[in-house]
């Protein structure tokens, strides 16, 4: 490593993870550069989702550390890494269906109130972060949906209402697994741009299958393959690499133009 | 309430584990009685209600209250279970409303919780302990294990038995606390077995002996130790298996075969309720019958005026022999020692007892407390 | 007697031998109660009904047709599975897509209702039903007295409850009722009869109770609340074993059972609670129960 | 009899439901023996609803759904799978409680000339690695697979296939392409649901397009080129 | 607004009430209507089945009864160290049952319930079997004596009032805001930051202090504490008068309660006792089966169809 632990946001250190005597990952020294949209591929079974749940911890690691802003967080509880800024957004859509989709961002806000726990207080208190609320759907283009049912939402608008959410608790760094995931084309663009657009001074670590996506949004990428780093890299150099084809890739190749 | 109408309600046990002892059978024996005595007092008609204690302190004690307060009833009556029988009289001794208890038997009625409006029929532990216990430790029955229900009867039957026992040079080798409605009694006859008593005493009531008897058995306790039913009622007895039960003695306040009087009333009352009535049932009938004369007497239904008068005149039925109503509200009158036939023995499936002593009521129950003396 | 360090060996045997009888009843009611939830992720309340209902048949068979006790134990259980199969078929698969809690009270009611009915007509005062002849007497063991029925119904029961989850366990019958229980839709997608099995599986489950009531008629009075009594504690044994296996529900039966004949000879004040203070525990070092898979 | 022998799938004004809401309106279809046909639309249009209503697992149908010749309106779903219907739903359906093989061994055997365990684990040499792990352990591609695998081994002949490219690497997505033209020239009937238009384009015969429940066009393999444009307004490829 | 007016109307009823109706019985109705929010706020707004509730209003009637009798206390002192014990007591509960879910929620309560009832059984302070026995109900502050029914059911429509409106405050606080998220999707609550068993038991807590409130004032009401009030049989009792009011409802658990105390009122007033668990277990299977959203879901179902 050349560079100064200081611009890695996130980084790990021979972090391993078995189930018994199969190991999903295996001594892996991933270095997340602040600011970054850094993007996970790699053979299905690679150990992907792995990492994110080693990372969340979500799984306990085998062994190795997770260094936070140069902090070991390996000890932590999910809800305490969730507190730090490191957030995750769900493989499956994850919202609070009957509720209003203004309130599914105001009960992400309201974490901060410090009020939570308030039983006596009138929840009119909580009219205040319609706002701020509004502010975040806007940011993701749902404004006009604020006061409609989530349920309602299409598959693609839910997706946008959760990484609202998701900004709502101000991560530094976003976890993104499959974002696109069972999406149409449209939608696929449509959270392709909100992610990028969120990504301004924020650092976004996502697993992502499709590579127009990965080579449109990554700045830097890296390969795993049997719970191992294959090669790492931006797009170019990446999608060049023939063990990369042979594991993953395949023949299929983006032309670079759609990346900018 | 002295409203010159007298209206009685009857609390009972309709279907619950002491249902057979004094539920529908002591409504049954109180509405006999109402008839018998001809349906009027104080010119108007008499009224009866019964309700169902569901064997509930708290139930009990709302329907009372409910009775008393808000449906104008003058007397309550029936009332099995002490635990009930305890929370009835909290209501009707401030509200000044005669008890007439029927059905239970703690001696507290008469003693600690007495009161000038309880009026205390059928039977007491005291006289149970006095019938059963106290012949058996003269024979030499020496060491004995109590299996006790767990809750205010079976506290003070086994205290009863108790004090004889020590007064009359025997010991208390164990007792066990069973809830009350216990259905398997083999841990506890296992501890009897492992206790070195000869006697094993079961200071319980209605299943819960039948029960404890039958496991007994199974467990050949009976072989080597025998087994004194404190209080058993006649369904009791006879639902009880011949073979293990024969030749128990106990102590009751009636049985239905002992003279004319007593098989004329029961053959009425088997006729109506399908079976022959156990003692509480005849109590039942006895109180009531006593206090509606009282009534009919004093010509009106107020409380204070009415018990004075039911203990100024002696009861005197096919069921109160030798009776009077003492001035704590003991209605003491002429116990029976009995014994369990033989199956060969018996001629009819109610044909169960042969009695073998009449026990005096000055004998048999506890002495009157000054301080209960109203 | 044999004593030594003033524990009496002979009572504590004995209180053991009691305790695994009641264990053998703790494990057949809680085996029916797992088979059942796992394949309806229901629990049913009324299980403790149908143990009662079982004991009732017999006895009632017994007075009015003189059905002898063997041949209640094969035809009881039987007649209660059938009523059991009613009963999910014709009330409780009009709500299986409802919250499974309805489910839950809707047995919980039944139950009421069944104990009211027999309530009413046979009072709560419970009736006793003769031990069968072959079986009458017992042993003289050098402890105890163990009456030969008493012997019986743990032979039986462990037999019973084994070759169950035999069945369960380790047959494709076992895998079918696995996946039923996760997505019956898809199951019966790839071509299974799910709702023959499910109906067929809550009968077999209801009829275990109902043997078991068979069973215990002759030692335990036939009361219309002997089935109320026993279901909380199996309530409790059943989060202690975690509904997660089969065996899992067998085994803690037995375990406790013969906890609870410990309690009764050393503490037997605590004999009434102790099962109840074992669920606690488990709740706080594995809230998933002993055998449970962490959901 | 039909009056087609060769016509495996024939679907007539199919209306389905979910409890109040009505999904689909009246669709349309019909597959030939070893054609591959897909239906394309966006999210919510109702494809899986389609695959859904043929093997009866939506709430109320009508109209008619005729497989093999026979129709199939009135059975219980546990009969359908047994006319040679294979499903492999969209949420992949893996159970949890099952290991990996036992997964595979689920769906009964519904015709004879089935996959056998051997080509199964060649096809999906993951599988055989983790085939004693419990089901849903795998990871997203690889239940994706299992999925697939599992209605393979049950010889289905027909193959109702929702979205199964879904999480797939790209280099699998590439296999599965050539698995299905192996199954096709095996003369296995496929209707496929696909959000991967540049997965189906090149294997299937013919593609219907829905939208909001109703089937708005039907485009040969050699008509594509031509009605690129209609595509790009439907579905935005 | 509708649902103001509403209150205000049966306001003007409930203090008309007892020139008419037996106040005893009115009372107890309240003490029921209390004790039927109290679990719903658990099982409405919470999506938690509790069935040991009972327990906590067999210990507030406990705690006060004997406090009323042992201690020359005041009954509002006694009703307030009542409810702290449930409240407490429920802590203990809630701890240990928040860790399971759904059916294993409800047979967790259910045994630790039954736990506390042989306790209690076996306790000398309950009185075992026979309870508590003439509870005096005492002077409210030293002043205001509830030997008189009238006067005391006053007073428990004050505590009625009191309580409900601390369970509809809960339900509609920033608190209330968070249950209806963690019931809607709870792993997604949890990966907001927010510890869902944390608000679990809260609700807990308040839910059985409330319940306790009840029970503390049913003794006094009925100058007894029993182990009925303990029993499970009890907490089928609450889960019915909730069930029939409808679930989630502000007043639905207060019509079911009202309900069915008639109507075991009127049963056990007569020999029909026995009919009692017959009906109530009926009455649940109907209510199951095709009536889930109860008097009032349908009431409102009906009125938002019709107007
Ligand atoms: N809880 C677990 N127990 C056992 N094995 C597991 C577990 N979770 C994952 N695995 C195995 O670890 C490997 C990595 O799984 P993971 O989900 O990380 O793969 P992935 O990279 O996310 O693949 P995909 O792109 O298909 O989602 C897989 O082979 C999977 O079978
Ligand atoms: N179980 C259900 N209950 C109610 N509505 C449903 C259900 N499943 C799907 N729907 C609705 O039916 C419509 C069609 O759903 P369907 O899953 O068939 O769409 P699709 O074309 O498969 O899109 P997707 O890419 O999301 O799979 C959608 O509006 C969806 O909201
Ligand atoms: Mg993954
Ligand atoms: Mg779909």
């Amino acid at each position: 490593m050349s560079k100064t632990e200081a611009d890695f946001i996130l980084s790990t250190q021979h972090l391993s993870k078995g189930f018994k005597g199969f190991t999903a990952v295996d001594d892996v020294n991933l270095n997340i550069t602040r600011g970054h949209i850094h993007a996970l591929i790699g053979p299905n079974g690679a150990g992907k989702t792995t990492v994110f749940n080693l990372l969340t911890k979500f799984l306990p690691p085998s062994s190795g550390k997770i260094l936070f802003n140069n902090k070991d967080i390996t000890a932590l509880d999910p809800a305490a890494i969730a507190r730090l800024g490191v957030i995750r957004s769900f493989q499956i859509s994850a919202v609070f269906p009957n509720l209003s989709v203004l309130e599914n961002v105001r009960i992400a806000l309201q974490r901060k109130e410090k009020n939570s726990l308030h039983f006596w207080t009138s929840e009119k208190v909580l009219n205040k972060l319609n706002g701020k609320a509004i502010e975040l759907l806007a940011s993701v283009g749902l404004e006009s949906f604020a006061y409609s049912k989530t349920t309602d939402l299409s598959y693609g608008r839910k997706r946008a209402l959760e990484i609202a959410t998701t900004l709502a608790l101000e991560p530094e760094l976003m976890l993104l697994d499959e974002p696109t995931q069972g999406m149409g084309h449209e939608d696929i663009d449509l959270v392709a741009d909100l992610i990028k657009k969120v990504s301004k001074n924020r650092t976004i670590l996502m697993v992502e299958h499709n590579l127009h996506v990965v080579s449109k949004l990554a700045d830097k990428i890296t390969v795993l393959q049997r719970g191992a780093i294959l090669t790492e890299g931006d797009y170019a150099t990446v999608s060049a690499n023939p063990q990369v084809r042979e594991a993953y890739m395949g023949t299929e190749t983006v032309d670079q133009e759609v990346s900018a | 309430t002295t409203d010159g109408k007298v209206k009685i309600g009857v609390l009972a046990d309709m279907g619950g584990t002491y249902a057979d002892l004094c539920g529908p059978g002591c409504v049954t024996a109180t509405r006999m009685a109402i008839e018998d005595f001809g349906g009027k007092a104080l010119g108007k008609d008499i009224e009866l209600i019964s309700a169902d204690s569901q064997l509930k302190p708290d139930i009990a004690s709302s329907v009372a209250r409910k009775w008393v307060e808000n449906e104008g009833v003058d007397v309550i009556g029936g009332l099995v279970s002490s635990a009930v029988t305890g929370a009835v009289t909290q209501v009707t001794n401030s509200s000044k409303n005669i008890t007439l208890i029927t059905g239970s038997g703690s001696n507290a009625f008469t003693s600690s919780a007495c009161s000038p409006y309880i009026a205390h029929w059928t039977y007491n532990v005291v006289a149970l302990a006095n019938g059963t216990v106290k012949p058996m430790v003269s024979e030499g029955k020496n060491k004995w294990f109590f299996i006790t229900a767990d809750y205010v009867f079976g506290h003070a039957l086994e205290a009863a038995s108790m004090k004889i026992i020590e007064a009359n040079g025997g010991e208390t080798v164990g007792t066990v606390r069973a809830p009350l409605g216990t259905t398997d009694f083999s841990s506890y006859v296992l501890q009897a077995q492992a206790s070195g008593a000869n006697v094993v005493a079961l200071a319980n009531a209605g299943n819960d002996t039948v029960n404890a008897l039958s496991a007994a058995a199974e467990f050949g306790l009976t072989d080597y130790m025998d087994i004194a039913g404190l209080l058993v009622f006649t369904p009791n007895a006879q639902a009880m298996d011949p073979d293990t039960a024969q030749g128990m003695r106990l102590t009751t306040g009636f049985y239905w075969d002992m003279d004319e009087q007593t098989r004329a009333w029961s053959a009425r009352f088997e006729a109506l309720h399908g079976a022959i009535p156990s003692m509480s049932h005849a109590g039942a009938y006895s109180a009531t019958m006593h206090y509606l004369k009282a009534v009919e007497a004093v010509g009106t239904d107020d409380s204070d005026a009415v018990m004075k008068q039911m203990k100024l005149t002696k009861p005197d039925d096919f069921f109160a022999r030798n009776a009077t109503l003492r001035a704590d509200g003991r209605m003491e009158h002429d116990m029976l020692l009995v014994e369990i036939k033989k199956a060969s023995e018996r001629k009819s499936k109610n044909d169960i007892y042969n009695i073998v002593e009449v026990i005096p009521g000055n004998k048999a129950y506890n002495p009157m407390l000054p301080s209960c003396a109203f | 007697m044999a004593t030594f360090l003033g524990i009496n060996f002979f009572a504590l045997f004995g209180q053991l031998l009691i305790g695994l009888i009641n264990g053998s009843f703790y494990a057949l009611l809680s085996l029916g109660l797992a088979i059942i939830f796992g394949l309806l992720r229901i629990i049913n309340f009324a299980q403790g009904a149908m143990y009662m209902l079982g004991a009732f048949v017999a006895l009632l068979g017994f007075k009015y047709m003189g059905m002898n006790y063997w041949v209640a134990l094969l035809v009881v259980p039987i007649i209660v599975g059938l009523i059991g199969i009613l009963i999910q078929r014709f009330l409780i698969r009009p709500i299986v897509n409802e919250d499974h809690l309805y489910s839950l009270l809707l047995t919980f009611g039944l139950a009421l209702m069944i104990q009211g009915i027999f309530t009413h007509w046979f009072g709560s005062s419970g009736q006793s039903y003769p031990v069968p002849e072959a079986l009458k007497g017992g042993m003289r063991l050098p402890f105890m007295y163990l009456p030969n029925y008493r012997a019986w119904i743990i032979v039986v029961s462990v037999l019973v409850c084994f070759s169950t989850w035999w069945m369960i366990e380790k047959t494709k019958l076992g895998v079918y009722l696995r996946a039923g229980t996760e997505n019956p839709q898809l199951l019966q997608a790839f071509g299974i009869n799910v709702p023959l099995i499910v109906t067929l599986t809550f009968g077999f489950g209801v009829g275990l109770a109902g043997f078991a009531g068979v069973m215990a008629a002759p030692v335990y009075s036939v009361s219309p609340d002997m089935g109320s009594n026993i279901l909380i504690i199996v309530f409790a044994i059943v989060v202690i074993g975690g509904m997660g296996s089969i065996g899992g529900a067998i085994l803690t039966g037995l375990g406790m059972g013969i906890v609870e004949g410990l309690t009764k000879y050393f503490y037997p004040e605590a004999s009434a609670t102790v099962i109840f203070l074992v669920m606690v525990i488990v709740l706080m070092i594995k809230p998933s129960g002993l055998f449970g898979k962490n959901a | 009899m039909s009056h087609n022998s060769r016509e495996k799938l024939r679907i007539t004004n199919l209306h389905a439901f979910y409890d109040e809401s009505h999904i689909l309106h009246g669709i349309d279809i019909s597959v030939m023996q070893g054609e591959l046909v897909t239906l394309l639309g966006r999210n919510g249009s109702g494809r899986s609803t389609t695959l859904k209503a043929i093997m009866n697992m939506v709430g109320k149908r009508s109209g008619e759904i005729v497989v093999n010749g026979e129709n199939t309106m009135t059975m219980p779903a546990h009969k359908i799978a047994h006319l040679g219907l294979g499903f492999c739903p969209e949420e992949r359906g893996i159970f949890a409680s099952l290991s990996v093989e036992e997964n595979l061994l689920l769906p009964p055997q519904v015709r004879s000339d089935a996959m056998s365990l051997e080509e199964i684990y060649e096809l999906f040499p993951n599988l055989y690695e983790r085939r004693t792990s419990q089901g849903t352990r795998l990871s997203g591609g690889e239940q994706q697979m299992l999925a697939l695998a599992r209605i393979l081994r049950s010889g289905a002949n027909i193959l109702l296939l929702d979205e199964i490219t879904e999480g797939l690497a790209p280099v699998i997505v590439q296999k599965l392409a050539e698995v299905l033209m192996l199954l096709k020239n095996r003369g296995l009937t496929i209707l496929l649901v696909e959000q991967n238009f540049r997965f189906a384009a090149p294997i299937a015969d013919r593609h219907y397009i829905m939208e909001h429940g109703h089937i708005v066009e039907e485009i040969l393999a050699n008509e594509l080129k031509a009605k690129s444009e209609l595509l790009n307004t439907y579905l935005g490829v | 607004m509708r649902s103001r007016l509403v209150i205000l109307f049966l306001l003007g009823l409930a203090l008309a009430a007892p020139l008419v109706i037996y106040p005893v019985f009115l009372a107890k109705v309240l003490c029921f209507a209390l004790f039927a929010c109290a679990f719903n706020l658990l099982l409405g707004f919470a999506g938690l089945l509790s069935f040991g509730h009972a327990v906590f209003l067999g210990t507030g009637g406990y705690v006060t009864g004997w406090l009323m009798i042992n201690s020359g206390l005041t009954p509002e002192i006694a009703i307030i160290a009542g409810t702290i014990a449930g409240g407490l007591l429920g802590a203990v509960f809630g701890k240990l049952a928040v860790k399971r879910e759904g059916i294993y929620f409800a047979m967790v309560t259910l045994a630790l319930a039954q736990l506390v009832f042989f306790l209690y059984l076996q306790a000398p302070f309950t009185g075992g079997e026979d309870g508590l026995q003439g509870v005096p109900r005492g002077k409210v502050f030293g002043l205001i004596d509830l030997a008189d029914n009238q006067t005391m059911y006053y007073f428990v429509l004050a505590i009625f009032l009191a309580g409900f409106w601390l369970i509809h405050r809960t339900v509609h606080s920033p608190f209330g805001q968070i249950m209806k998220a963690i019931r809607e999707n709870e792993s997604r609550a949890t990966s907001l930051g927010y510890d869902v068993n944390q608000y679990k038991w809260i609700a807990f807590i308040i839910s059985a202090a409330m319940s306790a409130l009840a029970g503390s004032t049913k003794t006094l009401v009925f100058e007894l504490a029993s182990l009925t009030d303990v029993h499970w049989h009890m907490s089928g009792e609450v889960i019915l008068m909730t069930l029939v009011g409808g679930v989630g409802t502000i007043i639905g658990p207060l019509v079911g309660a009202g309900v069915v105390v008639s109507m075991q009122n009127y049963l056990s007033g007569g020999e029909l006792g026995n009919y009692l668990n017959i009906i109530m277990g009926a009455v649940f299977v109907i209510c199951v089966l095709s009536f889930r959203s109860g008097i009032v879901g349908q009431f409102n179902k009906f009125r938002r169809n019709n107007f």
